[in-house]
């Protein structure tokens, strides 16, 4: 806490602005979304735990082997492993107050994510043709639920990034305010360190 | 001889063995009358299985008495002593105490090292598969009654479950629907019942196994404790502990397929209605020739018997649902009712098996069941359409004389 | 958003001055993720490492994760909080899952 | 007389600078409305589940009685639990959290004031909708467990479970935001020099729970999910007959759900660590301890989930593991105990209402503990487990414990919140008629459970003769529904008329007690700096700021703006979950655009007014 006495040492540190400052220098914004990050783990926990305890016990095919094609599934984790790199960048870009190059990023973002959302809709679409379905065995049911909420969170950050280029763009994220693109940054890239524990829990370990 | 103990009684506590334990018991057993009957009781073993867990109960007990007694004597006599007075100065402002802070957590900790260690001792002593010879039943949980299947003996019955004295058992437990549990009090603990996970060719399903040596011959109570819906409360059952020769003669009873009387002296059969109970039952082939029997009771009775057979079987249908060892009825939805005559009580375990009783089973189960597949004679069921029930049986539609006539006949397979 | 924005605007040097990576580092970052990706496919691919895959695999999943919350989500650089917090989090994670498949995977073939 | 004094007393700064009207409670975003109306909520509810209690005894009065039917009695024990445990016990903690946290950390509010009307407004619609079920005859009927496979489309057709799993993560959304929050103001928020081994123990207890709250509840989220796909879409992840295992169900039941209970507890063991140091007279006992204490119950809390299921047949090494870990939290448990006892050692002990009830914990709950430790041992547990000994336990330990500490807080930090005493001699009845009623009512069950009556059955055999001890649980079932009325009799007279307190009316020693009571909306004129664990025993001594002397500011502090939006996306939530009612895949989708609607007009509305 040697941290915390250094913001409030001097003793007016903390009159000036006193509704403002906290313990910690980080913004409430920031520590809660890292705190909220920290439920996601659970909620992801729960979901991949399902996902192992119920490997082996489907009784009707098709089985993980006869479906997953590992060469697609790289592609698509590669795709979204450089969205992170793109959102890192666009962070970086706000920072610098370089508001188009930083927009150009969050495109780049929004269109990897769109990819990898495109790549994995195929294999859905694929894997229905084979018979595997929600309700077609324990390995469908929690393969498509993990695999779903985890789309359904980057079509979230999908849409929040636009939001952010947007606002961006009209100039209402000034280096100042940088925070609302980093939190955006960490959503993001939790979804991406998800889905590196996804393609080898789910994809990889046989 | 078989005796079977009185269905009222169930078994009798040896005297003081609830009060063995527990003092406050035995202030309460005092002020409410001794000689109080508990049927159920967890703290009256008479398994090898019930006893392990009541010594591990007991000093588990004690354990937590000291420890009571040492924060509430903490407690009062601080509450006494540092109470506030009026002209009471500023208190010393303490703030801690290494020493006493290690003491009270060295202390308990100490205590709950002396509770594990027999406890995960009990815990392999409980579970580990019988050596021997042990007798195996399947146990198979229905909403809401029991089945019994013994696959050595190829018996299934249900709701009464018959063991003989002195043999180690295996239950092999396992669910056709939801989760119930197999508690028998005085024979030791409960394990789920839980439903048969579906498991790829090749591959064993998994089942919970419950492991006891009954050692005393009795009537025990036990009853579903897992929530298994409406009709939960009403999910009993009965242990027939006998000896090793009644056992042996129940088993064989059950392969006479003529469904006759086993030998034995049937006035000493409690709990049964002696008009009923004490005749016995026509053979199966003196049935369908029409011959007349008098080996005890009178022609009416059997005629009774006769013409309630004919609608069990025919008539009504009932053989779509439940068995009859020897007969056309081969159904296995419902509990299987060979030999139900010797059965001491009705629908898992909720009422005594009496010919009224029966009767008033047959004409409405779901007034003593809700929720229960079996039909009535009567056509109000509509709390079960909308209940949407997975399996609806029409009505039986039988009158009262044809209701008593299919009880004599179950009441006669004995 | 705004209500939570207020220090940044008093005291932007703590908030963002200490902690920003370079270009160069963020990309080489990005590199470095892929080739362990591609390493991670390569084991799963060639046989000779059947029987060392699972552990290898775990590992360098476990440094992808690590590289990206360190680096692309600052949290090297940032406040000791934030690693508390985060890191409770995914320690409970990560013992529930293990635990959840002991109890399914390893224990039953004891029985 | 007294109301002229009260209002001479008040004057200036009750609620002169407060807008006032039902328009400005449902705009508040002032954490200390939102507090009471957690309160009252939970305090209503709390009615609610009595009420069905009180049935249920009643139908247990005599053997094989029929009051009414089963089916009612499954949705009457069926609510009775969800409703007590999700919302009366959290919701009422989450009060106290609310009213005292920010002050205790001298802040103005806490880190995000419109989540925390939203977190409430969730809950409100939460609890209202789980009870809808009511209103059709449809009540949730499988138990607050919901163990599967009895909440499976084939084994619950109707709507009842549907109700249940959509109420429970509604109001598992507020658990997750008010925990949220509650971590970032108590990290975040402090004033200067409350350093985190200065902060006061209910501060400390609310830290922890929220932790277990964002940690545990997304589990039982994700379980309800699975379940509402299982109802709605077909999945299988519980329906054996696909390979799907109902034991999973319990699984992520009870890895929720254990850490539930201490979420459960830790707020009462915080509000009576505050209220024994005030009324001893004497500083916590080994506060560092304490503290250590709370954390570790609350991490081992997470390795102990599978002691609730020793009978589902998990195997002797996995039952060996999970009962020494259960009997590693005793530990703790007993540690925090033995420092309360010697809190009050050597002290000036009054015996205030608070302080009763404080004392009364210590009592019973001990009794609950010890009853889990024999539940602990897995044999023992096999004979116990779902039998009334269980019931007679839990209720030792979460009304014996959390309600009673609860209670504490409410005659404590009545005062505070209201600027006015409880009546000390209802307080007392209230007491003393909860401990006798509490125990006539729970204590015989131990006797019901050992002489085999298991839980949740509508009725029971004559033959098992425990009608004596379901008579004596049933009379004090009703002392106890009196005490309660005796409480909200005594909650209602003395908001009206109750003595008017001070400031600091138990010569209290942390910062809630330097402001005004009630305090100004913007709670501390100036934020004061905090030199020690006391602030106001040590004020003048080592130079602690008591606000209560300052003049009020010139200028007003800024606090956040009301909003409406907070019960907007309150509502739009709830109405997005009850749509997945429906079955329809293309309505529930639907259903999600007002919430994205609600949100974004929540993000672009300014939480501070203009200029700030």
């Amino acid at each position: 806490m040697a941290h915390t006495a250094a913001v409030h040492d001097s003793p007016d540190a903390h009159a000036s602005h006193d509704a403002h400052a906290t313990n910690t220098g980080i913004s409430n914004f920031k520590l809660g979304f890292w705190t909220f990050l920290a439920s996601e783990c659970l909620f992801f926990g729960t979901l991949i735990s399902t996902y192992m305890v119920y490997k082996g016990s489907a009784i009707v095919g098709p089985y993980p082997a006869d479906l997953f094609d590992i060469l697609h599934t790289t592609l698509s984790t590669t795709i979204l492993l450089f969205s992170s790199l793109a959102m890192v960048l666009a962070l970086h870009y706000v920072h610098e107050a370089k508001r188009n190059v930083a927009i150009g990023w969050l495109f780049a973002v929004i269109a990897m994510g769109g990819a990898f959302l495109y790549l994995e809709f195929q294999s859905y679409l694929k894997y229905i043709g084979y018979g595997l379905t929600l309700g077609s065995s324990t390995f469908g049911s929690s393969y498509y639920v993990l695999t779903g909420t985890h789309k359904a969170h980057v079509a979230v950050g999908m849409i929040w990034m636009a939001i952010l280029a947007w606002r961006i763009h009209q100039g209402k994220i000034p280096p100042s305010k940088s925070d609302q693109v980093e939190v955006a940054g960490l959503y993001w890239h939790f979804v991406d360190i998800i889905w590196i524990v996804i393609f080898t829990l789910v994809y990889l370990i046989p | 001889m078989r005796v079977l103990p009185n269905w009222k009684s169930g078994v009798r506590p040896r005297v003081g063995a609830p009060l063995r334990a527990l003092l406050p018991i035995l202030l309460l057993a005092l002020a409410t009358g001794c000689g109080v009957e508990y049927p159920q009781s967890t703290i009256d073993p008479r398994s090898d299985f019930a006893e392990i867990i009541h010594g591990l109960y007991v000093s588990i007990f004690w354990w937590t008495m000291l420890i009571l007694a040492v924060v509430w004597i903490a407690l009062s006599w601080t509450l006494v002593k540092f109470r506030a007075r009026p002209d009471d100065p500023k208190p010393k402002q303490i703030r801690g105490h290494l020493g006493l802070e290690i003491g009270w957590t060295v202390g308990p900790a100490l205590i709950v090292v002396a509770i594990a260690i027999p406890t995960i001792q009990a815990v392999f002593a409980t579970q580990r598969p019988l050596e021997g010879d042990p007798i195996v039943v399947e146990v198979t949980g229905h909403r809401f009654w029991w089945e019994f299947h013994y696959p050595e003996q190829g018996v299934t019955t249900a709701n009464e479950l018959w063991l003989p004295v002195d043999r180690p058992v295996s239950l092999r437990l396992g669910s056709v629907d939801v989760i119930h549990s197999f508690w028998v009090p005085l024979l030791g603990g409960k394990r789920d019942v839980n439903p048969v996970r579906a498991v790829r060719e090749g591959q064993d399903p998994r089942y919970n196994w419950l492991y006891f040596t009954p050692n005393e011959p009795g009537l025990y109570m036990g009853q579903c404790a897992e929530f298994c819906g409406e009709s939960h409360a009403f999910m009993s059952m009965r242990v027939n502990v006998v000896t090793e020769g009644d056992f042996d003669a129940w088993v064989a009873g059950w392969f006479d397929s003529s469904g006759a009387a086993i030998p034995g002296d049937p006035g000493v059969i409690e709990g049964a209605d002696p008009e009923a109970g004490t005749a016995v039952g026509p053979r199966d082939d003196e049935v369908e020739s029409g011959m007349a029997t008098a080996q005890a009771g009178d022609a009416a009775d059997d005629d009774l018997v006769a013409t309630g057979r004919d609608i069990f079987l025919n008539q009504a249908a009932c053989g779509a649902c439940h068995a009859i060892t020897g007969t056309a009825a081969q159904g296995d939805i419902g509990p299987n009712l060979t030999l139900f005559g010797l059965r001491t009580s009705l629908a898992a375990g909720i009422m005594e098996n009496t010919p009224e009783n029966l009767a008033a089973w047959i004409i409405d189960p779901e007034r003593f069941k809700p929720g229960v597949n079996m039909p009535g004679t009567g056509y109000n069921m509509e709390s079960r359409i909308v209940a949407g029930s997975p399996f609806f049986w029409p009505a039986t539609g039988l009158d009262d004389e044809q209701v008593r006539a299919v009880s004599a006949y179950l009441l006669s397979l004995r | 958003m705004s209500e939570s924005t207020r220090v940044t605007d008093s005291k932007p040097d703590v908030a963002h001055g200490e902690k920003q990576g370079s270009v160069a580092m963020y990309v080489w970052i990005g590199v470095i993720l892929a080739v362990l990706t591609f390493v991670e496919v390569a084991v799963y691919l060639i046989e000779a490492f059947e029987a060392v895959e699972v552990p290898i695999l775990i590992i360098l999943s476990t440094a992808k994760l690590i590289l990206v919350v360190m680096y692309f989500m600052h949290l090297k650089m940032d406040h000791r909080a934030l690693t508390w917090l985060f890191m409770s989090g995914v320690v409970l994670a990560v013992f529930m899952v293990s635990a959840l498949i002991v109890l399914y995977q390893v224990l039953p073939r004891f029985h | 007389m007294s109301t002229a004094t009260i209002d001479q007393a008040h004057a200036g700064h009750s609620t002169h600078d407060e807008p006032t009207g039902l328009w400005s409670w449902i705009t508040t975003v002032d954490h200390k409305r939102i507090a009471i109306m957690y309160f009252i909520t939970a305090t209503f509810f709390f009615f609610v589940g009595g009420v069905e209690a009180l049935i249920i005894r009643m139908q247990l009065w005599n053997p094989e009685q029929s009051l009414i039917s089963p089916e009612l009695y499954n949705q009457l024990f069926t609510m009775h639990g969800t409703t007590m445990v999700f919302l009366v016990a959290m919701p009422m903690a989450v009060a106290f959290f609310n009213y005292v946290v920010p002050l205790q950390i001298g802040a103005r509010d806490v880190a995000f004031p419109r989540l925390n009307a939203l977190s409430y407004w969730i809950f409100l619609f939460g609890g209202i909708y789980i009870n809808l079920g009511w209103f059709i005859g449809q009540a949730p009927h499988a138990s607050w467990v919901g163990y599967s496979t009895l909440t499976s489309s084939a084994y619950s057709p109707g709507l009842n479970t549907d109700f249940w799993f959509i109420g429970l993560s509604i109001i598992g959304i507020a658990s997750i935001a008010g925990g949220v929050n509650f971590i970032t103001t108590i990290v975040n928020m402090r004033a200067p020099g409350m350093k985190m081994m200065r902060m006061p123990l209910f501060t400390w207890m609310t830290f922890v729970t929220s932790f277990l709250l964002i940690t545990a509840i997304p589990v039982i989220a994700v379980a309800l999910i699975f379940l509402g796909f299982d109802r709605t879409f077909g999945s299988v992840f519980f329906e054996p007959a696909m390979g799907g295992d109902p034991v999973l169900w319990q699984h992520l039941f009870w890895i929720f759900g254990h850490p539930e209970v201490y979420i459960l507890i830790l707020p009462a063991f915080g509000v009576i660590s505050d209220v024994i140091p005030t009324f001893s007279r004497k500083p916590l006992f080994g506060y560092p301890i304490v503290v250590y204490a709370g954390i570790l119950i609350g991490f081992i809390g997470w390795g102990v989930w599978s002691h609730h299921m020793f009978t589902v047949g998990l195997g002797p090494i996995a039952d060996s593991f999970f009962v020494a870990a259960t009997m590693i939290i005793a530990i703790p448990t007993g540690v925090k105990i033995f420092n309360w006892i010697a809190t009050m050692w050597g002290g000036s002990v009054q015996f205030t209402t608070a302080m009763l009830f404080s004392v009364g914990l210590l009592a019973v709950f001990t009794v609950g503990g010890l009853s889990g430790i024999m539940h602990a041992s897995a044999p023992v547990n096999l004979q116990q487990h779902d039998s009334y000994f269980v019931v007679a336990h839990f209720h030792y330990v979460i009304v014996g414990g959390a309600m009673m500490g609860l209670w504490a807080g409410l005659y404590y930090w009545f005062p505070k919140v209201t600027g006015k005493f409880l009546d000390e001699t209802l307080g007392k009845w209230h007491f003393w008629t909860t401990m006798v009623g509490f125990n006539l009512t729970f204590f015989p069950m131990h006797f019901s459970g050992l002489f085999g009556m298991p839980r949740r059955i509508y009725t029971y055999s004559a033959e098992l003769n425990v009608d004596l001890y379901n008579q004596l649980s049933t009379v004090g079932a009703f002392i106890f529904g009196i005490s309660a009325l005796i409480m909200a009799w005594n909650i209602y007279r003395s908001a009206r008329r109750g003595a008017p307190a001070g400031p600091n009316p138990w010569n209290a020693a942390t910062l809630e007690w330097s402001i005004p009571s009630p305090p100004h909306h913007y709670n501390f004129p100036e934020i004061p700096v905090v030199r020690s664990r006391e602030p106001l025993w040590n004020a003048g001594e080592r130079e602690e700021v008591l606000a209560v002397t300052m003049p009020d500011p010139a200028e007003e502090p800024v606090m956040p703006v009301p909003s409406y939006w907070p019960i907007l996306l309150a509502f739009a939530i709830t109405l997005a979950w009850a749509l997945v009612m429906t079955g329809i895949w293309w309505v529930i989708v639907l259903g999600i655009v007002p919430v994205f609607f609600c949100v974004l007009m929540w993000a672009f509305e300014p939480a501070f007014p203009e200029g700030h």
